[in-house]
């Protein structure tokens, strides 16, 4: 042991982020001031990021367990069954203070990251999903944020080839010196191939696989990710990390044909914390402890402190558990694939986790005090009196012609169309995917088509799964899946904005036909410590639990990022929510545009539109609300019920969910997405509102809830959604442009109106 | 009628052109490192990012031992399609005139694009008229052809302009709009847009491309 | 006045293109190759050559990733 | 032998990076400045110098698009 003079102090403590208090503890469990090694490992581990302390115990109150429930929380991944002995892994995660430091890189290792999450636990990656906030567009910080946060989704998800088939973005002036990065990833894997992370068998080997070992990210969990980002972040700069995604792929597909030899015990990946976190918890959900030997780890820097290697976050790297028989068969697999495997240590029955530099023990901790005795911390949450958040100013008059408010609405950052930055994704790679952005509310992707291995040259064409899409005319099963969050209705009222989020992406699926197996959820918020986040904290996980609950889509997993604000306030809160459904025929999947003039347009659901926190309040710069109208959940469900079952059966052309901008930019963007017009009377619906004023017509123009609906199709398939939920015809689909009938407040639009006002964010990316 | 799909480290459409492959005949994957082409009968060098795309895209892989088997296959007069990264290799190993560079718009593009057949009857077109256009979609950030001129006049003259972008569509900057060439003899042929992305009406609307493998087919059968 | 700035991976950060033009050059025959670092190279006509310095922190080179070396050519090379 | 390699567009051939830079650095305040090229950087240890053009000419550089210069360093640039 090094000697104690060279003993880190309490000082280096709280630098490295821990509490005076839970320094004690740290003596406690160690007998003694730990030593530099130790104290590194106890500051990452006992960090909000791998610690969870001011979160575990809301999470504790979610809904984990149903029936298509493979795997809940606690893997790197959550896993759901998609039927056909095949599970389908998905997870959402954050990287958003590394993004805020350097936005490529920080967004590329992001979706790296999740994706070694989901082929940790055995599932080949076959989509990727991001969610994205940033300040208004109009700082130029915001839009190099955004244009370096999308260039490295790009580059890593198109080179590795696993495709990114949709995400979310929103502009909102919160995020400005904090944006969000979160990235989500599915798998498909066949269910004995999943595995977990749980180190077992003393005198089994650990090895280490993947790319060496340098000083990236260093300090990077506990300083970086968890702390408030202050005007002297310059000095907190570690060596940023740089992404590899074609040092990916070979691991990728190097864990995968490890795992189908069945040659491991268990599988991790390096995330946070690397080494440190990977390592103690694969012990930890093992029950034995390990030895890791740091003078066995390859290195891409000479002279790296045994604390630094443990510590370092550098990427594209897994740990593995082998039985030693095992151990040269797994050396050559990791050779052919060019990822260089290395035995770094030992499985052991003593719990701890004893760190060594060649001879010398320069580390040794009981992994139970590591990894399960952080403490945790209760919250204090209590409202604020005054409002935290500050009106947008007004971009558009209050006396604006509805013609005019449709077309700014469409025009507005966070309701124009995304294809500037979806078109720099690659949403085909793979050939599942049957439904792309802005093709459809959800994207579809094939179960059935048999690629879900990649063959190898030995002529295993691997066919594992199904049949494929051609040659005979059995139904293809396929997955869908929604990503949503508006957090300034999460802002206005946390509770019911976080159901609103859930019912926003389990209404997306319904519009495609699907039903939810499963959900993820990226917690992302301010300074828990602080009463009204530990509020805004408390009640969306509240509304989180109850929606997936009423929903039956439970919670498999997930993240947390607190800490997102800066001395100009917190973001907004946003939770964001990832949910995989089923639909049993892709034939059947849904569309959003409308398909054929002359077709019935119905509005579906008992939709009750309201401006509060709505689109068209933030452009008449309107303050945020006190609360949100109540949400009848049930009622929205029977809606989704009606337009899942309808589009199932091919009953209706095409649905799509009304959200940002209400009634009018719903119907807007089903006639962008099938190239048509709509004539639609609102007179009807109008009339139904007793004495209804400019501000009220308004409000079912361009008014917002959940559970709203705009179906076309034939009349009887339209009319057949009366029999579950309120169905109101409005109009018929036309060759011409949008003309909307509502007294005084009627409004016509062409085609090509629309389509420039939707075109506005074309400019954010000019060439 | 057999199809071999080369594979290198960072392929990513090399199972999408298997399968694309297998609706018109049999295929199989031939791993980088190996010189045995497994007796195809016509090659497709894939898309993807071989080796990361690192250096320039296509730069690496052309050493690799199969691509000299592929050389060799070529040479004898053996069908070779390459696409996008496939065809970065195929000019990176001088199978095909001219070089790909850095889009115009320096981003990484995925759109659909509207082809127009400047060139039919042969190898790749034989299932194609002339005029003829095809929808296929095309995804790269490397897809702007060029060549000097004397080149390209020579390529118009001898027909080995294969496929052009339809008016409006050559988002990446190409000369004279070029989407996809062949080499004088007309048995190698390369394009940036993935015709193995469009065989299929559920999976991308079109199923243009499958005129492509098709027409490889027909070739190899006549012959 | 004509200027050449030499942008390289800062030391210690990871750089894939040098490792995988590291591990390419053997098989085509080249041995004894190594210490392969890839980056970019900026050359421009400036009028103000102490601008140079705040161009490439702020556009050229990416000071958190990279760092930078700044020539000043007397004569200007052919490539234009 | 530290050995570093230049590699740029050749004339004529259009360079949007080139481009791009040109068109964004008088938005950044930098005025009078033309000419902009982007070229690629290739630094590298070598036993065998009188190796280097051949695999400038094979691996490192596209003859056809590109020129390149090579030029050896007596004493390694200490970014390594
Ligand atoms: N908001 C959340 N809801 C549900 N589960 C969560 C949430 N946040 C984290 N988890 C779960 O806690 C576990 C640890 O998460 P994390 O430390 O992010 O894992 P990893 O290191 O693999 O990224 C995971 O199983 C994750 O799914
Ligand atoms: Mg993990």
């Amino acid at each position: 042991m090094a000697p104690a003079a060279t003993l880190p102090t309490l000082q280096d403590a709280l630098a490295l982020g821990l509490t005076e208090a839970e320094y004690e503890l740290v003596c406690g469990h160690q007998g003694g001031p730990p030593n530099q090694v130790e104290l590194a490992m106890y500051s990452l581990l006992w960090s909000e990021h791998c610690a969870y302390k001011h979160s575990k115990k809301l999470l504790r109150t979610l809904p984990t367990e149903g029936e298509h429930v493979v795997m809940g929380p606690g893997e790197n991944a959550g896993a759901v069954d998609a039927g056909d002995g095949l599970v389908c892994a998905f997870k959402v995660e954050s990287h958003n203070h590394p993004s805020a430091v350097e936005p490529f890189q920080g967004a590329a290792t992001g979706v790296g990251g999740i994706l070694r999450d989901i082929f940790a636990i055995g599932a080949r990656p076959i989509a990727v999903l991001d969610s994205l906030r940033f300040g208004e567009p109009s700082s130029a910080r915001s839009r190099y944020l955004l244009d370096g946060a999308v260039s490295g989704i790009a580059h890593y998800g198109n080179s590795i080839g696993v495709p990114t088939v949709g995400g979310e973005v929103y502009f909102e002036s919160p995020y400005e010196q904090n944006c969000l990065i979160n990235a989500m990833a599915l798998g498909l894997a066949p269910r004995e191939r999943l595995v977990r992370s749980a180190a077992a068998g003393p005198g089994n080997v650990v090895i280490l696989f993947g790319a060496s070992t340098g000083r990236d990210g260093i300090g990077g969990a506990s300083v970086l990710a968890s702390a408030e980002l202050g005007d002297d972040d310059a000095d907190k700069r570690p060596t940023v990390q740089v992404g590899d995604p074609f040092a990916e792929s070979k691991l990728l597909e190097c864990s995968l044909e490890l795992l189908d030899r069945g040659l491991l015990v268990s599988l991790q990946d390096l995330g946070a914390a690397g080494l440190t976190s990977s390592a103690s918890e694969m012990a930890s959900a093992g029950c034995v402890g390990i030895d890791i030997d740091v003078s066995l780890v390859p290195l891409r820097e000479a002279d790296m402190e045994p604390f630094e290697i443990m510590v370092s976050e550098s990427q594209e790297r897994m740990l593995c558990v082998v039985e030693p028989a095992r151990v040269p068969e797994v050396l050559a697999l990791c050779e052919r694939w060019e990822v260089h495997g290395t035995a770094i240590g030992t499985v052991t029955d003593t719990r701890r986790m004893r760190v060594f530099d060649g001879p010398e023990l320069v580390g040794d901790m009981p992994v139970s005090a590591l990894v399960d005795d952080c403490p945790l911390y209760d919250l204090a949450p209590a409202r604020s009196a005054t409002p935290v958040y500050a009106p947008t100013p007004a971009t558009l008059a209050s006396d604006a012609s509805p013609r005019d408010c449709l077309l700014a609405l469409l025009s507005s950052p966070n309701v124009a169309s995304r294809r500037p930055l979806f078109e720099r994704y690659d949403a085909i790679v793979q050939s599942r995917t049957v439904r792309r952005p802005e093709q459809a509310d959800a994207a579809v992707l094939a179960i059935c088509h048999p690629q879900e291995m990649r063959a190898r040259d030995d002529g295993e064409s691997a066919q594992e799964t199904g049949t494929g899409a051609d040659g005979d005319d059995g139904p293809i099963p396929a997955l869908a899946v929604s990503i949503d969050c508006n957090g300034r209705r999460v802002a206005a009222d946390p509770y019911r904005g976080t159901i609103a989020a859930v019912l926003e992406c389990a209404s997306n699926l319904a519009c495609v036909g699907a039903e939810p197996l499963g959900t993820t959820n990226n917690l992302n918020f301010g300074n828990p410590e602080k009463p009204h986040v530990a509020w805004q904290l408390t009640e969306s996980v509240r509304g989180l639990g109850e929606a997936c609950r009423a929903l039956e889509a439970p919670i498999v997993g997930g993240n947390v990022s607190l800490y997102n604000e800066t001395s100009s306030g917190p973001i907004y809160p946003t939770p964001v929510i990832g949910m995989v459904g089923r639909l049993p025929d892709a034939r059947n999947a849904g569309r959003l545009g409308f398909a054929r003039a002359g077709e019935t347009i119905a509005l579906v659901g008992h939709f009750a539109p309201s401006l509060d926190a709505s689109e068209l309040s933030k452009l008449r710069g309107h303050p945020l609300p006190e609360e949100l109208p109540d949400i009848d959940v049930a009622a929205v469900r029977s809606a989704q019920f009606a337009v899942r079952g309808a589009m199932r059966v091919g009953g209706l052309s095409g649905a799509h969910d009304i959200a940002e901008g209400g009634l009018a930019v719903a119907l807007s963007e089903c006639c962008l997405a099938g190239g048509l017009g709509a004539e639609v009377r609102l007179d009807a619906l109008a009339g139904e509102e007793r004495d209804a004023d400019r501000e009220e017509l308004l409000r079912l123009l361009f008014g917002e809830a959940p559970g709203g609906f705009i179906v076309s199709g034939i009349p009887t398939g339209v009319r057949a959604l009366g029999r579950r939920t309120r169905v109101r015809v409005i109009g018929t689909v036309s060759r011409e442009g949008l003309r909307v009938d509502l007294g005084e407040l009627s409004l016509t639009a062409t085609l090509a109106e629309l389509t420039e006002a939707h075109g506005a964010l074309a400019e954010l990316f000019p060439c | 009628m057999r199809f071999g799909v080369l594979q290198f480290p960072g392929s990513c459409d090399e199972v999408d052109a298997l399968q694309a492959a297998r609706r018109v005949a049999d295929a199989e994957l031939i791993w980088h490192g190996d010189r045995d082409l497994k007796g195809a009968d016509a090659i497709v060098v894939p898309g993807g990012f071989s080796y990361g795309d690192y250096l320039r895209a296509g730069a690496i892989a052309r050493f690799a031992p199969a691509m000299e088997s592929v050389i060799e296959f070529a040479r004898e007069g053996g069908p070779v399609l390459g696409i996008c990264n496939g065809f970065q290799v195929l000019c990176e190993a001088h199978l095909l005139p001219g070089a790909l560079l850095p889009n115009r718009n320096l981003r990484f593009t995925f759109r659909q694009v509207q082809l127009e057949v400047r060139s039919s009857g042969g190898t790749f077109t034989r299932e194609c008229a002339l005029g003829e256009r095809l929808s296929i979609p095309a995804k790269h950030a490397w897809g702007r052809y060029h060549a000097d001129e004397q080149t390209l006049a020579a390529m118009d003259d001898g027909g080995q302009i294969v496929l052009r972008y339809a008016p409006g569509e050559n988002f990446n900057g190409s000369l004279q709009d070029i989407a996809g060439v062949s080499n004088e003899a007309g048995n190698v042929f390369g394009l940036m847009p993935h015709p193995e992305h469009a065989v299929d009406e559920l999976i991308g609307g079109s199923t243009d491309g499958l005129k492509i493998f098709n027409s490889i087919k027909l070739t190899v059968e006549a012959a | 006045m004509r200027a050449r700035v030499l942008i390289r991976p800062k030391a210690g950060i990871l750089d894939p293109q040098g490792a995988a033009v590291e591990r390419a050059l053997p098989a085509l025959g080249f041995a004894g190759v190594s210490r392969v670092h890839v980056g970019r190279l900026v050359e421009l006509d400036v009028e103000d050559a102490s601008q140079l310095q705040s161009m490439c922190e702020r556009l050229l080179a990416n000071p958190l990733v990279e760092d930078y070396e700044i020539q000043l050519l007397d004569v200007a090379p052919d490539a234009s």
